[in-house]
Parts: structure tokens; C-alpha cells; sequence
């Protein structure tokens, strides 16, 4: 079974291309030693509709993945589904590679995924934002995002000098509204705390009405328009739920000359994308990479047995968390504080970011 | 005696004139007066002219949102009421009513939208033409192409080389005039490849068309995905180019900062679209490229090049589209993402052809697209509350309406699509 | 300027259509290219024109061999050319079209349209053309689009000009006022090829004439030689160009047009508030001069074009407003004019285009099927009965000749059981066995007491087959008369005069 | 040997090279090529032994050769026959039943595309057809009860309808207004692609019973599942068997009956078929709901093949993979069902393509390669060097025999 690394790849085609002129003439290696021995598990992913490289949730469960491969030495594999045509060929080409763990990202896939779980008793599977149908050898991974949201959104409403934030997703889906529905009573919840008016826009919980690109098309002009739109309705602080958007974003700052920031979704984006970096407040992090890594370590290394118990990711366990503050307009300190109560207060049931 | 022929030598016969136009006029009338105005609601609607930053700044304008529904609902119904005196007395209904008409119920619809809210006349129109690029530079290398008969279905794939190679070498080289020359010179190679696959290979041109498509999303899908995906802060973080502010003519009220307070790609579409006309029109090189693609063999007879002049238009028109494709993302928003030319290709194609292939026509069709875009995100934004889906379909729609009500039956250069062989 | 073409040989496949031709063309010379359609005339011009690469030979002017890589090299050592089918952009205006390929031009290559204009009135003030410059080519009729075609050529100080079929579209006075035209231009030192088959022209204009028939120069004659003499020159047999008919047996009506008007596409009487009558065992000619309505009475007569008011009675039968299937069900067969855009599907079999207008029941089809049996058998049937030379039924109708593609419509078109037969330029492009067969079965038609209406700018043919000659002109008919008026007559009937 | 027969071995070699299947074949095979070519540029052990290459430069051949192997033996698997499983002739068979369900809305879509190519018509709207005929599917089959049997015809022949009313409607715009039906279908597709997730979005139209706010409808009731053709063990379903009866049926009104013919004869020359008394608008508005309905069809598939909820991306690409089917399959019936199959094995593969660590776009890449190389004989005679078409002895004996006529 080949160990699939395709991620390392970072320079690819055309710099393999030029590195085929240039470096050719390079000495031969001697055989190479492996740092970490390999381990006889094979885990596998199949992700939702679009690829691993999302900067979403697909390429957080890849993450994890390759940190498994990485550090413990396990083998990986996956594939990517175009349609959901693709859900189930997809799972069946991993129950034919013997995979050990069948993880497959997204709501969308919890039919398929379930049906494969219920066909192959003898194999493993994991569902990311899905559930199981009483299959034991299924076992859901969820997450809490309206918890982090909440923070988000109350830090945003701090951090804003004009008091109005923004937000808006690629499709009106549950999965992007949890995000803007915790960010929403995050914000008010600083407004009613401080006795200021703050307004949000782009989404309202009450009549779920809101602003949407209508795809995950990255970086679309139409991700920018919203976003200007937003801007030019005095929002300072953007919340864009819908994969990569933040050359959109960023671009709609620059344009309109306004000292505006946003929030990142899933990864941290100041991390993953250091180039959008001097535009982030901090992100909402969804974090499935350690899940997955959990996951795996806890069978493949530990040795313990797979269960189908559900794995709920919130702040209280780390799941889910906001991402180190960066470019905060106020008293870091004391926001920090404050965020510290309010995660201190979701997680003991104080408050509820739902409303 | 001579029998000299000239034109009109038959007596004219009565001309029946189509009652389309007018009928599909007193269907907008009827629902601006009926539902923006009759049921509309009385909240006030705010127009906003100018920012409040602008030089001559415009006093804000207030009115009930229906009163508005009103008063243009009584003005569309005289005008269609003209329209049908006209169509009655056997004369066309101008083109200039048409716009009147479109432009009037444009207004009532934004008044209606905005009841309670404002309408931002800048912005809106700002972002329309910004949307709007692309897709009229894709038309433009359509018309191009198409004029010297080579269909040009392979718009998107041009789009979609410009914007990926703007993009990529614009941050590769961290700079973006070679990100530029990059996206203009990658699509001219693929309109190559479409010019001589249809001219020496006599490929049925709507074949490679779609296959030029398929390709370019599987080749920049897969280096997005194996590459810009993982390095994204050196090979898709261009940046964009700087906002340029044309002095005096960007203090026009209104119209100046939605015209000359752009980007370089739009100042360039702003001077391509008059430029082909042009060429096109009033040039040598424009009559034999009409030449070629109305009666290729003629053009032959008297001694044009039909290979070469095919060849040369379909590969400059790719260098626009390629313009266009850097517009999407050095000229909007920076980065390149998988498929981000989302079928706008097609529109282009659609425009093309709604626009007569015509530079001018065209590039008012392509801004009603960006306009119908915009008034999506915007109608949104002021008036949640229409389903989002059916806010999408609007500019379709528009398009289809247009297409049927007002354009109908259009006339192409007579060997579009044709090859060319020679004996 | 003097032209000489040696041993030109131009191949397409495995069939020569030029065969190593020998051709001297003295200076100010009009010399005529006399020979059947399909003899490899135009071929040979277009090899002399640079549209075509011969595959051997040379082309040598005042003495100096020259290769001509495309039209614009023969055009630039003198060599202007009229086609057969104008090589003009119909949307462009007539000054455009003269200047294309050699355009006056301003800065920035701007079109200096003035100059254009001004070169049109110049050249054709010089030959009484009357041209408009400004006028867009596709609303002149076929004759001004000749001309211009005439001035594009002079325009470009054509020193051998070649005039391929130039007379099909004109009345016999234009033919006349072109054969001044050329001689004209010969005196002025111009080298004239005439290319035609029309043995009358070539008579009267030409210096010297080339015959050559299946791509071979067959001999040189003198416009002293006569016609017969021509003519079996040129088939290579002897030809009988007289058609051969009884004094007609009138029957019933057949078609009674009354007072019907008809409107073209750009909203003009095209038909003007035409009336005649066919008899059964009639055939009535149409004539006149390409575009004064005749084409548009056709197809309003099938149901094609829609009619703005008067009547069309097939004997007692109303067809004014039938549907093209109406009347094709009413018993009218209709050659058109113009068979590869209307008569014929090129891609489909010679089978499938005799079933054309036939497919919607018995013999053809049998329910929704093709009856594929009865087809074939019919098929072969017609291909015999109409000597149709092809290697089969199945051959695809484009790649036949002219006359069989003729001779597929006609068969098509007479096999059915006919109340009337309207055929529009039956022979049009045609060689002359054929034009023999299709004329002969006309006259078959006609005696079989059947209306036939013929649409005709030849006036041999309009005169052989006709028993009344209806003269159309501006969309008015002119005058009907008997067949045995004189070309003079016709000439003026058909330049607007009435009889 | 005697000469006589080696050149007329060498003739009948020669006829057997320009043929146009054998110019499939090639076209394939250099489409594979193309393919291959991404693959080893695209594989890390090829980079890496390409930076020592001047050293040793076996390694990088044998990694190229071997990631060309891994891949396209992946590509067998998943598409044919896994041969590492034949333990389990269940596991092993599958591929092939896999490639069929996968080709069946292919085959009936470019169908429906090839149709409006041989009438003259450019369909690029078989997404949004498809998309209309999956609406009145779903809601046949999720909201409706029908006795068992009955509902899933009904639900078929709503597909069919649904899809084939949009078509209509496109020839009928374009019949009365003159509107070109390139515009006109992209549009439909956008309009039908946003009416379809309005419906899915909706509570009272299509949202799937107890579901959220994500556009989603609910599984075809069991009445209205295209039942599986080869047992539970196999996904393949019935829609397979709909595909080949599109395929007869194709053939059956495209060659044999009187309304194909009356629309190769329009899409061949309209104006003599106007001329024939054929009523051509009328023609292109039949062609475009014959079309369409072909297309529906492969909506049915979509909509009744599936055991769970569908979401808006149901069509799958479906209406423009269909033009190129339609294109590879040179739109005659059997062209286009082995273009589906092909196409269908291309999807089937990709899984464990994937698995071997290979990006799905190179099947992407690999069939517009095809298509184009089938698109340009020239050049790929070129590469191979192939003798041109001979032109056979029927067009030399139609001379002999014209010429003798003429001088008899």
C-alpha cells in the first residue's frame, strides 16, 4: 500500500519542472531512514463536494491525517468527492483498500457513509458533522461553532469603533448559520454588557434571513460585493462563513479604505494563511485535525478499541476554540479576561450562545 | 435605354410592425404600478447620489417608496400607450424608449427594494461595473473571434488562464504588470491552440470550444489543488493594483467615482470596448476581418490572408479575455480560487450574442449582467426577505426577457462557425 | 498584357480537372473559354487567379513565367477576375466591397471611405454604371451587383480580366451594353477571358475561342464557326438544340393566380398584383431579368412566402394560404432555383433525397417508419428511369454533378402524381445532356396535360419550352405573349416596356 | 507471397489505419498519454529522483514508469475488474457494474445532446433539463403514493416530462421569437439550478421531512427506487437498463423512423426542408423536447437511483459531460453509448486513482485530451504518421463511368 504524501508536494509541476533543468545534475542520495517506523494502520478520508485544500473542513480532517502519518507513523489515503455521485464509489474504494478508519467529511456524506457502515460490520468509520444510524461501528464527530461564534462575536462587537459587524456565508445551510447565529448573540451580548447599540449585518437569527454568495466559489467577485456592501453599511469587523474568502474580504478592506479587519472560519487563518494575517482579528477555529489525530492515535498507538460514541467538539473540550487575538484595537488584556468568562460561562451552562 | 436597377425598385408594401415590444412594456407597467406602487408600502426610501466624501456632494434625495411606483407607473403606461400608437401607425418604437423604459423601471424597482432603507446609487453602480468586466471582456474576445467566423465557446477557459495566471505569476514575480503581460500571453496561447485546431485541423470549432474549457479547469484545478492551495502565501497572494483616481473627471457627480476611480483592467476594458469598435469599423484591418467572417471566400479573391487574419483576431481576442481573467483577480480580488470564473465565460457568450456582436451592445449587455449581480447582493442586503434563490435567477431572467421581448432573431456574421477550405 | 497558360494540370483526388491546358491570351484580346459546366472553365481560372495551386504548369504574363501563392499575387501582377457567384460581403457597402484587399487608408490605418466613394463614381460615371456607392450590396439586384463586381476588378487596374458566366443574370440588352463594355476595355489594352457556354455571345464578342470539354482543350475555333458546329465542339457529339414539342392540348385550368401581391423581406412589393392562368398540357415561362419577383412568385405559388393579398386556385382548389405540405399534398411539384440550398440535402444519400418532401406517409413510410424496402426499390427505379450517374443509391447527393443533382430534384418532383409542375431555372448549371433529358421530360409533363409553369432567365430556354411568355419586371407581369415573339421584344419587355 | 497479394495486404492495411476506428483507438491512447504525462509530474518519488537525474537516472524512469503503472492499474481496478480482491468475486466484479451505473446518465444525457446536434441545435442546457426533470421526479417520488410499480413509472415518465417540457420550451422560444438557444439554455440552467434548491429549501415543497435549513430532499419513497438490476450486493440499478433502451431508441428514431430523418434533414439544410413542406420551427421545437426528454431520462437516474436525500448538486455535471459524450461519440447511437462507457469507467476509476495518491483532475484532463484528438484527425495522423484516407475506387469508377456516358 503506498503511503500517499501528496499534500508535501508543495512547489509542484511547474517548479518540478524547473527543479528537472536545474537540479538535475544534484548527487544521488544514499537510501533515506525513516524518522518514524511505520505502523500496519491505514486511515482514510473521503471528503465532501470540493477538494482537500478548502482552507475549510476538508483540509482540517486532511490535516489531521497527515500530522497522523507524520508523527505516528500511520499510513493515509484518501479521495475526493466531485458530486455526490462520488460519496459512495468513494467509501467502497477504501473498504477495498482495507482501510482501518473510513473518515468521511460532511454532512452531506452521512447516507453513504451509514449505508457503508451498516454493509461493512467488519470495517470502521467516522462521520464529521453527520450521525450514525444505530451503526456501532460508526462514530459521529460534531461541533459546537455557535460556542466560539459567541466569542467571536462578542470580541468583534469590542473590537468595532463604529459598533456595526458584519457577516455572511456561502450557502444559508445549518452547518454556515451556527457560525453567524453564535456570532450574532456574541455581538449583542457586548452591546447589552456595555449599553451600546450594536448592530449586525448579514444575518438575523429571528427571521434567518441574511447574506449569502449562493456557492463556495472562493474568492468570487460576488463574496467581494457582499463584503463591500457590508463595509459601505459602516460594518469594521467582517465574519465571512463560507470557505477561502478572505482575498475577498481583504481586497473589499483595502478598496474601501477603511481600517476594517475579519474573522477567520475553521483554521487559523493567520497561521495557515500568513499573508492575510494583517487583516485578522482572530479566527473561529474548528478543530477537527486534532480529532482526527485523536482518533486514530487512540486505536492504531494506544490500542484501544473503536467506539460509535459521538465526539462532540466545544470549548470545554477543546473541539472548538478561538484562535490568539491579533490585531485587537483595545485593551488585549482585558478582552482576553472577558472572553476567559464567557468560555467559563458556555461551558457551564450560563450562557447560551444560541439566544 | 437603360434598365438601371436601385435599391427599392419594388413599391413598398405596407410594413406589419411586432407588438412585442409594447406588449412586454405594458407588462412591466403593470406590475410597477400594481405592485411597487398600488400595494407598496409608504416607507421612505433615501437615494444617495454621491459619498459623503465625494467633491460635489449631492443633497440626498427622500421619497415614499410607493409615491415613487406611482409616478413612474403612470410614465411607463404613457410610454407603452406610445409605444402601441407607434406599432398601430406601423413604426418601430425607437430604441431610446426602450432604454427610457428599462431605466425608469429600473428606479421604481431600487425605490421599491429600499422602501425604509437607502438606495446607494454610487456603490451600486460602482460594483456593477466592476462585475461587469470580465464579462464584457470575455465578449469583446468572443465578438473578435466570432467576426472573423470562429465560434468561441472557449471564453471561460480564457477567463479562467487569465485569472489563474495573473494570479500566480503576479505573486511569483511579485509583480503585477508581469502577472498581467502573464494572463494576456497564457490565454492568447490557448486561443491559439482554439484558432489552429479549427482553422488548420478544420476541427469542428465548438468541439475544441469545449474541450479547451474541460482542460483549463482540469490543468488550474489540479495546480490549485497540488500547489496554490499549500503555497499560498508566494504563488496566490498578488495583491491587486492600485485604485487610480482620474483627477477632474473623478469629481463628476454620480458618474465620476463609479467611472475613474478604478483599476487599471477596468480603465483598460473602458478603452478596449471603444477600441474594437474601432478597429472593427472604421479601420483596413476591421473590414477585412468583417470581410473574412461574413464570405471568407471572397475575402480570398481579393487577396486576404482568411488563415492568418482568423488566426490573428482569435489569438488577440484571447489576450483580452486573458485581461479579463487577470480582472477577476489582480483586478478584484487578489487571490485565485478553483473554478472562480464560475461560467461567467458563458455569460460572456451570451452577450456576445445579445449584443449583437456589436462592442458597444455588448458591453451594455454585460453591464446589465454585473448590474443584475449587484442588485442581487444589494436588494439583499436592504430588504431581506426574498428568497435568495429566486434573488439569483434575476439577471437569467432579465437576460431571457431581453432576449425574447426586445432582441429576438439576430443575424451573425454570416460564416460563424464555418471553416475555410481552400480548393 | 499577354497571357499564356502552359500546361496547366489541376487534380482533385483522383479526378483532373485540368488536363495539361495550353492557353495564349493576346493583349487587348477578348478571348472565349467556350465549354460545358463541369469542363474545368472555372477551375482553370481559379488556378489563373491564385485560389487554386495547379499541380503542374506555369502561367507566364507578357512572357514572364509567375506562381501565384493566393489571389492577391495575381491581382497585384494585373489579373482581375468577375466570379460566377459574386465574391461580394453582402452587409458591407458597395464602396467597401471595392476597396477590400486594397483599401485607402488614413492614419492609424483608418479607412479613407471618401476615396472609396470617389473611385466608384469615377469608374462607373466612366461606363454609365450609375452605382451608389453608399448603397449596402445586398439590397442591389443581381445586375448592379455585377457591376460592382466589374468596377472591384478596374478598381484594382485589372490588366487581364476574366469574366466567368457573366451574362446569366442580365436581360439581352445588358448583355449587350457588357459586350460594349468589353470591347471597350479591349481596345483600351485589357486582355478579356470570356468564360460561357452560351454560343450566341460567344459569337458576337469574341476574337478568338478556346473550347475545351472534360478538362481538355478539345481545339481553337473562329466566332465565324457555327453554332451546331460550336456545339458539338463542345459535348463532343453532335447536339440538337432545337426542344422538340407538339402545338399544345389546353385542358382545364390549372392555375389561376389572381391579383396577388406579394411582400419581400425588406417590406417592398416584390409580386405587384400579378394575374394569369395556366391551362392543363400548358407550360407558360416566366421570364425576366434575376430579382424582379419571379423567384418570390415561385415561393409564394408553393406556400413558402406568405401572401399580403390576392388569390392562387389550383383548379378549384383555394391554396392562397396553404401551408409548403398543403400544397406539395395538392399535387404541385416545385424545382426551385436554387437546388444545393433548396432542392437537395448534400449529406444525405440520392434515397434519402428522393423521399424529401415524401416522408410523412405510403410509399415511404410506413407509419413512423421508413419503409426502407420501397424506398431503395424506388430509388433504383428513378435512377434508371432519370439515368442519374452514380455509383448507387446510397451515394451522398452532394457528390454528384450538377445535372444529376438536377436530374435527383426533377425525378423527386415528377414522380409524384401532379396537378401542377413549377420548376425554376431547371438547368441552371446544368450540361447539356442533361438539359437535353430535363427538357424533354418538361414537355412529357406538359403533354401529359399537366399545367407547367417554368422560371427562366435564358431566354433560348424560356423560348424552347414555352407555350405563352409571361415578362416580369419590377414585380409586375409586364405582358403575356406567345412563344414565338422576338428576343428583341422579350429584351425590351423585359428592360419595363410593355408589348 | 505474390506481389499481387502483398499490395493488396498493404491496401487493406492502409484502409485499416485511416478508418476512423482506429483513429479512436489512437485518440484514446494518446489521451491516456496526456494523462500519464500529469501523472509523472505530478508524482513526489518522479520530482525526487528527477533532482539527481544526470546521476542516476534509472531511478527517475523507473518511478516515472512505475507511477504511470500505479495509476492506470488503479484506473483498471476501479473500473473494470480489482483484481486484488478476487478472494471475493463480489468485491471483484464490482468495478464493472460500478462503471456501468456511472455511465448510465451519461449515455442517456448525450443522447439528448447528440440529438440536438443532429438537428443543428447546440443544447448547452442539459444541466438545467436535467435539474427540471430531478424537481418533478423528487416531487413525484417523495410526496406522491403510488402502489408499487406504478410509482416508479409515474416518477420515470415525470422525469422524462419535466426535463422535456424545459426543451420545449427552449424550441419554442426560439420557433416564435427567433431567441438563440445558446442563451436561452444557459440561462434555463442557472434558473433551473436555483429553482431546484428553492425546492429543496422550501418545508412545504421538497425539504426532506424533519431536515434543517440545508436544501435537501428527502430518499425516493422504496415504491419509486429504481430497483437493483444484480441484487443488494450491487449498486448497479435499473437506470442502466433505461440507458441502453434510450440507446435503441435513439437508434430506432435517428435512423429508421420518419421523424429522424425529418431532423438530420433540418439539421442538415433547413432551408430545402422548409422547402419539403417540413415545418421547421415546429421541428426545432420537437427536436428540443426530444432532446431534453433524452436528457430526462438521466434526470430519472439521478433522481430515482439514489437511496438517500438528494441536494441541489444532484445533476453532477451530468447535462455538460453530456456534450462530451455526444462529441467523442460522433452523436450516432452506439458512438455515444461506448463514449458513456468510457467516461462512465473514468468515474468509476477515479476512487482508486485517488487512493494511489493521484489528483482526480487527470481523468479530467485525460478526456478532453481524447475528445480533442478525436476532434482533429489530421493530427493525429500526424503523430502516427498514418496514410491518409484512401479514397476509395468508387469515386475513380463514378469518373470512369460519367466520362463514358458523356461520350456515348
Amino acid at each position: 500500500m503506498k503511503t500517499s504524501t501528496k499534500r508535501a508536494l508543495s512547489g509542484l509541476a511547474m517548479t518540478g519542472a524547473a527543479a528537472l533543468v536545474l537540479a538535475g545534475c544534484a548527487a544521488a542520495p544514499a537510501p533515506e531512514e525513516t524518522e518514524v517506523p511505520e505502523v500496519d494502520y491505514l486511515a482514510c478520508a473521503v471528503s465532501d463536494e470540493g477538494s482537500w485544500n478548502d482552507k475549510s473542513f476538508n483540509q482540517s480532517v486532511y490535516e489531521g491525517l497527515e500530522k497522523a502519518n507524520a508523527e505516528l507513523g500511520v499510513q493515509i489515503s484518501d479521495a475526493e468527492s466531485a458530486s455526490p455521485d462520488d460519496f459512495a464509489p468513494n467509501l467502497q474504494a477504501m473498504i477495498d483498500a482495507s482501510c482501518d478508519v473510513t473518515i468521511a467529511v460532511g454532512f452531506n456524506l452521512v447516507a453513504a457513509v451509514n449505508e457503508a457502515a451498516a454493509a461493512n460490520p467488519e470495517a470502521n468509520f467516522v462521520t464529521v458533522d453527520g450521525w450514525s444510524e444505530g451503526n456501532a461501528n460508526l462514530k459521529p464527530i460534531n461541533y459546537a461553532m455557535n460556542q466560539s461564534s459567541y466569542l467571536a462575536g462578542y470580541l468583534a462587537a469590542a473590537h468595532s469603533t463604529t459598533k456595526v459587524v458584519g457577516t455572511y456565508g456561502g450557502m444559508q445551510i445549518p452547518a454556515v448559520t451556527d457560525f453567524m447565529t453564535g456570532f450574532y448573540y456574541g455581538a449583542m451580548a457586548w452591546g447589552a454588557d456595555n449599553g451600546t447599540d450594536v448592530t449586525v449585518v448579514g444575518w438575523d437569527p429571528a427571521t434567518e434571513k441574511g447574506d449569502f454568495i449562493g456557492d463556495f466559489t472562493p474568492n468570487s467577485g460576488t463574496s467581494k460585493s457582499i463584503a463591500a456592501g457590508q463595509l459601505a453599511a459602516d460594518a469594521d469587523v467582517i465574519f465571512p462563513v463560507g470557505g477561502d474568502q478572505f482575498g475577498a474580504v481583504s481586497e473589499a478592506i483595502t478598496e474601501a479604505g477603511v481600517a476594517a479587519v475579519m474573522i477567520g472560519v475553521d483554521k487559523d487563518i493567520s497561521v495557515t494563511s500568513p499573508e492575510y494575517s494583517q487583516w485578522m482579528l482572530t479566527s473561529v477555529e474548528k478543530r477537527m485535525t486534532n480529532a482526527v489525530f485523536d482518533i486514530i492515535k487512540d486505536i492504531a498507538i494506544d490500542g484501544n478499541a473503536f467506539n460509535g460514541d459521538t465526539y462532540l467538539g466545544t470549548l470545554e473540550n477543546g473541539g472548538t476554540a478561538l484562535s490568539p487575538i491579533t490585531n485587537f484595537s483595545g485593551d488585549q488584556a482585558a478582552i482576553e479576561a472577558k472572553l476567559q468568562e464567557l468560555t467559563d460561562g458556555i461551558i457551564a451552562g450560563d450562557i447560551n450562545p444560541l439566544g | 435605354m437603360k434598365t438601371e436597377v436601385t435599391p427599392g425598385m419594388f413599391s413598398q408594401a405596407e410594413i406589419a410592425v411586432s407588438k412585442k415590444t409594447p406588449i412586454v412594456m405594458a407588462g412591466f407597467t403593470a406590475i410597477v404600478l400594481v405592485f411597487f406602487g398600488i400595494l407598496g408600502t409608504g416607507d421612505v426610501v433615501v437615494w444617495q447620489f454621491t459619498k459623503p466624501d465625494d467633491t460635489f456632494a449631492l443633497p440626498d434625495f427622500t421619497v415614499a417608496s410607493n409615491t415613487i411606483g406611482l409616478i413612474i407607473g403612470v410614465v411607463l403606461a404613457a410610454i407603452t400607450a406610445y409605444a402601441f400608437v407607434l406599432v398601430s401607425q406601423k413604426k418601430h418604437p425607437a430604441l431610446w424608449l426602450s432604454l427610457v423604459f428599462g431605466l425608469l423601471a429600473v428606479i421604481a424597482l431600487l425605490s421599491w427594494l429600499a422602501a425604509g432603507n437607502k438606495v446607494q446609487f454610487a456603490f451600486i453602480l460602482s460594483n456593477a461595473i466592476v462585475l461587469a468586466i470580465p464579462i464584457a471582456l470575455g465578449a469583446m474576445a468572443g465578438i473578435m473571434s466570432e467576426r472573423v467566423g470562429v465560434v468561441n465557446i472557449a471564453i471561460e477557459g480564457q477567463l479562467l488562464t487569465g485569472a489563474f495566471l495573473a494570479a500566480v505569476v503576479g505573486s511569483l514575480t511579485d509583480n503585477l504588470w508581469v502577472g498581467l503581460l502573464a494572463a494576456m500571453v497564457g490565454a492568447a496561447l490557448l486561443s491559439m491552440v482554439l484558432a489552429t485546431f479549427s482553422i488548420k485541423f478544420l476541427v469542428d470549432q465548438i468541439i475544441v470550444g469545449v474541450v479547451l474549457n474541460v482542460l483549463v479547469l482540469g490543468v488550474t484545478n489540479f495546480l490549485y489543488s497540488q500547489w496554490l492551495a499549500n503555497d499560498g502565501k508566494n504563488a496566490n497572494f498578488p495583491g491587486t493594483f492600485p485604485i487610480i483616481e482620474i483627477p477632474v473627471l473623478s469629481e463628476i457627480p454620480i458618474l465620476g467615482p463609479a467611472l475613474f476611480e478604478n483599476r487599471i483592467t477596468t480603465y483598460l476594458a473602458f478603452l478596449i470596448i471603444p477600441a474594437l469598435w474601432f478597429f472593427l469599423f472604421k479601420t483596413k484591418l476591421g473590414l477585412r476581418a468583417r470581410a473574412v467572417g461574413e464570405h471568407p471566400l471572397a475575402a480570398d479573391t481579393v487577396g486576404i490572408n482568411v488563415a492568418r487574419t482568423r488566426f490573428w483576431w482569435v489569438t488577440i481576442g484571447g489576450m483580452v479575455a486573458g485581461l479579463g481573467g487577470a480582472a477577476l483577480t489582480i483586478g478584484s480580488v487578489g487571490a485565485f480560487g478553483r473554478d472562480m470564473s464560475g461560467g461567467q465565460g458563458f455569460i460572456a457568450l451570451a452577450v456576445v450574442i445579445l449584443g449583437r456582436w456589436h462592442p458597444f451592445s455588448a458591453g451594455a449587455a454585460a453591464l446589465l449582467f454585473g448590474f443584475a449581480i449587484i442588485l442581487r447582493i444589494w436588494a439583499n442586503q436592504v430588504s431581506p426577505g426574498i428568497p435568495t434563490d429566486f434573488i439569483t435567477m434575476v439577471p437569467y431572467v432579465v437576460t431571457l426577457i431581453a432576449v425574447v421581448g426586445f432582441v429576438g432573431r439576430v443575424r451573425a456574421p454570416a460564416a460563424d462557425g464555418q471553416p475555410y477550405i481552400k480548393g | 498584357m499577354k497571357l499564356e497558360l502552359r500546361g496547366i494540370t489541376k487534380r482533385f483526388g483522383s479526378l483532373t480537372a485540368n488536363d495539361s491546358i495550353n492557353l495564349v491570351v493576346e493583349s487587348g484580346e477578348i478571348h472565349s473559354l467556350l465549354g460545358e459546366n463541369g469542363a474545368g472553365k472555372s477551375t482553370l481560372m481559379n488556378v489563373l487567379y491564385g485560389l487554386y495551386t495547379a499541380d503542374e504548369g506555369e502561367i507566364l504574363l507578357d512572357g514572364v513565367a509567375h506562381k501565384f501563392s493566393g489571389p492577391g499575387d495575381a491581382m497585384a501582377a494585373g489579373i482581375g477576375m468577375v466570379h460566377q457567384h459574386f465574391m461580394l460581403i453582402p452587409v458591407f457597402t458597395v464602396a467597401e466591397n471595392v476597396v477590400l484587399g486594397n483599401e485607402p487608408t488614413g492614419a492609424l490605418g483608418t479607412l479613407n471611405l471618401d476615396v472609396a466613394r470617389a473611385r466608384v463614381r469615377e469608374i462607373s460615371d466612366r461606363f454609365g454604371f450609375d452605382i451608389d456607392p453608399d448603397a449596402l450590396v445586398e439590397d442591389l439586384p443581381v445586375g448592379a451587383q455585377q457591376r460592382v463586381e466589374i468596377i472591384k476588378a478596374l478598381a484594382r487596374d485589372a490588366k487581364v480580366l476574366v469574366l466567368d458566366e457573366p451574362t446569366a443574370v442580365l436581360t439581352p440588352q445588358e448583355t449587350d451594353e457588357l459586350m460594349e463594355i468589353m470591347r471597350g476595355l479591349a481596345k483600351s489594352g485589357t486582355s478579356i477571358v470570356f468564360i460561357t457556354h452560351k454560343l450566341r455571345e460567344v459569337q458576337a464578342v469574341a476574337d478568338t475561342i478556346t473550347v475545351i470539354r472534360l478538362g481538355k482543350v478539345v481545339g481553337e475555333a473562329k466566332p465565324t464557326e457555327s453554332a451546331a458546329d460550336l456545339a458539338s465542339m463542345m459535348v463532343g457529339r453532335a447536339v440538337d438544340l432545337e426542344v422538340h414539342k407538339n402545338a399544345p392540348v389546353l385542358g382545364d385550368k390549372g392555375l389561376t393566380v389572381t391579383n396577388l401581391t406579394v411582400v419581400g423581406d425588406r417590406h417592398d412589393k416584390v409580386v405587384d398584383d400579378v394575374s394569369f392562368t395556366v391551362h392543363g398540357g400548358e407550360v407558360l415561362a416566366i421570364a425576366g431579368v434575376q430579382g424582379n419577383g419571379q423567384t418570390e412568385l415561385a415561393e409564394a405559388l408553393v406556400g413558402l412566402r406568405g401572401v399580403s393579398s390576392g388569390t392562387i386556385h389550383l383548379g378549384e382548389l383555394d391554396i392562397t394560404a396553404s401551408s409548403v405540405r398543403e400544397v406539395i399534398d395538392a399535387g404541385v411539384g416545385y424545382v426551385p432555383e436554387d437546388r444545393k440550398k433548396d432542392g437537395l440535402v448534400a449529406e444525405f444519400s440520392i434515397a434519402e433525397n428522393l423521399m424529401l418532401n415524401k416522408s410523412f406517409g405510403a410509399p415511404f413510410a410506413k407509419g413512423a417508419l421508413i419503409d426502407f424496402a420501397n424506398r431503395d426499390r424506388i430509388a433504383d427505379e428513378l435512377i434508371e428511369e432519370y439515368d442519374i450517374r452514380t455509383p448507387g443509391r446510397d451515394t451522398p447527393a452532394g457528390k454528384l454533378s450538377g445535372g444529376n443533382q438536377q436530374k435527383v430534384v426533377v425525378a423527386r418532383e415528377l414522380s409524384r402524381d401532379l396537378n401542377l409542375f413549377i420548376a425554376s431555372q431547371p438547368t441552371r448549371g446544368v450540361d447539356v445532356g442533361s438539359i437535353e433529358f430535363i427538357h424533354e421530360r418538361i414537355i412529357q409533363t406538359r403533354d401529359a396535360g399537366k399545367p407547367v409553369v417554368i422560371i427562366s432567365t435564358e431566354l433560348d430556354e424560356v423560348a424552347g419550352l414555352a407555350d405563352r411568355i409571361a415578362v416580369m419586371y419590377r414585380g409586375r407581369i409586364v405582358g403575356i405573349v406567345d412563344a414565338t415573339t422576338s428576343r428583341e421584344t422579350l429584351g425590351q419587355m423585359m428592360a419595363g416596356v410593355s408589348a | 507471397m505474390s506481389t499481387e497479394t502483398e499490395n493488396r495486404f498493404q491496401t487493406a492495411l492502409k484502409e485499416i489505419f485511416s478508418t476512423s476506428a482506429t483513429r479512436t483507438v489512437l485518440s484514446v491512447f494518446l489521451g491516456f498519454v496526456v494523462g500519464a504525462i500529469f501523472m509523472v509530474f505530478s508524482n513526489e518519488d518522479v520530482l525526487k529522483a528527477a533532482q539527481y537525474f544526470t546521476a542516476r537516472p534509472m531511478d527517475t524512469i523507473a518511478a516515472s514508469w512505475s507511477a504511470i503503472a500505479d495509476g492506470y492499474s488503479a484506473l483498471f481496478r476501479g473500473a473494470i475488474y480489482n483484481y486484488e480482491r478476487a478472494d471475493d468475486p463480489v468485491a471483484a466484479f464490482r468495478p464493472i457494474t460500478e462503471t456501468l451505473r456511472f455511465a448510465a446518465p451519461l449515455i442517456a444525457a448525450g443522447l439528448g445532446i447528440a440529438l440536438g446536434f443532429r438537428v443543428g441545435l447546440f443544447n448547452i442546457g442539459g444541466n438545467g433539463q436535467l435539474m427540471f426533470g430531478v424537481l418533478w421526479a423528487t416531487w413525484i417520488s417523495t410526496r406522491v403514493e403510488l402502489p408499487f410499480g406504478i410509482h416508479l413509472v409515474v416518477a420515470i415518465l415525470m422525469a422524462i416530462l419535466g426535463a422535456a417540457l424545459l426543451g420545449a420550451l427552449v424550441g419554442f422560444l426560439k420557433a416564435r421569437t427567433g431567441a438563440h438557444e445558446v442563451i436561452v439554455t444557459i440561462m434555463l440552467n442557472y434558473i433551473a439550478a436555483n429553482l431546484l434548491t428553492y425546492f429543496f429549501r422550501e418545508e412545504s415543497l421538497l425539504r426532506e421531512t424533519g431536515g434543517g435549513g440545508t436544501p435537501k430532499s428527502d430518499a425516493p419513497a422504496i415504491t419509486a427506487q429504481l430497483p437493483k438490476l444484480l441484487g443488494e450486493d450491487y449498486t448497479l440499478h435499473l437506470g442502466f437498463a433505461l440507458a441502453i433502451i434510450a440507446v435503441v431508441v435513439y437508434w430506432w428514431l435517428m435512423e429508421r423512423s420518419t421523424i429522424g430523418y425529418r431532423f438530420r434533414m433540418v439539421g442538415h439544410n433547413p432551408h430545402a426542408a422548409r422547402t419539403a413542406g417540413i415545418n421547421v420551427e415546429r421541428t426545432y421545437m420537437y427536436a428540443m423536447a426530444a432532446s431534453a426528454a433524452f436528457v430526462g431520462i438521466a434526470a430519472a437516474n439521478q433522481a430515482l437511483g439514489a437511496t438517500s436525500g438528494l441536494s441541489p448538486s444532484v445533476d453532477a455535471g451530468i447535462g455538460f459531460d453530456g456534450i462530451t459524450v455526444a462529441l467523442l461519440g460522433g452523436s450516432t447511437a452506439p458512438g455515444v453509448l461506448m463514449a458513456g462507457l468510457l467516461f462512465g469507467a473514468f468515474k468509476a476509476g477515479s476512487a482508486p486513482m485517488q487512493v494511489m495518491g493521484l489528483s482526480p483532475e487527470v481523468l479530467g484532463i485525460v478526456q478532453g485530451s481524447i475528445v480533442l484528438f478525436i476532434a482533429a484527425p489530421p493530427l493525429v495522423r500526424a503523430i502516427f504518421r498514418l496514410p491518409k484516407p484512401q479514397k476509395t475506387t468508387v469515386l475513380k469508377d463514378l469518373v470512369k463511368r460519367s466520362s463514358k456516358g458523356e461520350e456515348k
